[in-house]
């Protein structure tokens, strides 16, 4: 039961980094992973992003979430990591991972704690354009 | 006394480059060190209404007091995932 | 685009055939994969299942719940694997990936996705139990 | 005209190590078809309500029409995932 990973990493996240999540017992896994986009939501071509975390509080809301999660779904395990630093097009961000004994569960949890990372966790993100200048861009 | 700031994003860029500590009256709450930072930072003002305060990590309102060694974290919206 | 893949494999699947479904305009990846618990549903311990599909008629069905998912959600990449054969406890017997420029679109293709081919696609399987006798199980 | 006979999971086993061929008067419907299988395998009666009849891959009903080279299909309630 202690396989879960909450983790902030510099550079890209290795999305076999979730894979000791897999138990015998659990029968669906459910994993998001976000990925660095060549185009922002206003149409600017995208070089790459940046981003930064108040580490020790976004892993407190990691787990925070995982906790909720649970709270809601049922037994479900859970791993959520986060890209810090400079990333280019089609790198992974971030990367969410829920394990229950059936799918609808391991949906639910998985879904509850991307939203709620986007909404909550103190992580930030620059958007770096090809024609030169950059941006921060909330989720809000 | 003295406390420690940290900042992110857009934020983080106006401070770039300050002293990341504060000094303030004993006692002061963590309004007044918004304050205080405004004064010394006047592009800080139009992000008044939008950050939020953490003391030592958790999110405290305005009139929080704060203690000599308080980290104090200007945060503005998340942008994560 | 055609990098989508419908697939029944021989033995467990690997995950990282999903992989190439990734691609610089799409943001939002999410994976399901369908694991062999130790246990069935009625409380006997499983030592593995085995599969069978209608192999071409359930690769025409893959592809039409992907037509599907697309009608509904919008502009989103799928791939589907099903294993068929003999399978151990924690293997993979399927991986649905569902590829979008926003995560909504993602999670809700991959979700319809799975629910269809488990609810349509002619694949059958057997629970072996480890007392030794094995039976067919529906999803009905 | 015969037809080519293919069936799966309990069906197939029920099946099992016989002629995957069946014999049918020019004309008949896959309704008689499964009347055929019935009458050589009995143990086929207990799925007769669950199963479906897939002609040359699709799902048809027990009136389809079969010809000479049919593939007929047993399809018992699936499984899959």
């Amino acid at each position: 039961m202690d396989r879960e990973l909450f983790s902030i990493v510099r550079g890209p996240v290795d999305p076999r980094c979730l894979d000791p999540l897999a138990s015998d017992a659990q029968g669906g896994i459910v994993t998001f992973l976000g990925v660095v986009r060549n185009c922002s939501d206003d149409g600017l071509t995208v070089a790459g992003l940046t981003y930064e975390a108040y580490e020790a509080p976004a892993l407190r809301e990691f787990e925070t979430i995982a906790d909720e999660a649970r709270e809601r779904f049922g037994e479900v395990r859970l791993s959520i990591v986060h890209a810090v630093g400079e990333l280019d097009v089609g790198a992974v961000a971030v990367a969410v991972a829920a394990a229950a004994e059936h799918r609808s569960a391991a949906f639910d949890a998985c879904r509850y704690a991307i939203d709620e990372l986007k909404r909550r966790a103190p992580i930030w993100k620059k958007e770096r354009y090809t024609r030169g200048d950059s941006r921060w861009k909330s989720n809000e | 006394m003295n406390v420690r700031v940290v900042a992110f994003a857009n934020v983080r860029e106006i401070l770039e480059g300050s002293p990341r500590s504060l000094d303030l009256p004993l006692g002061a709450c963590a309004g007044e060190a918004w304050n205080a930072l405004e004064t010394l930072f006047p592009a800080l003002c139009a992000h008044r209404s939008s950050v939020r305060i953490a003391r030592n990590g958790r999110i405290v309102s305005l009139d929080e007091s704060l203690r000599d060694g308080d980290e104090l974290a200007i945060l503005p919206p998340v942008g994560g995932g």
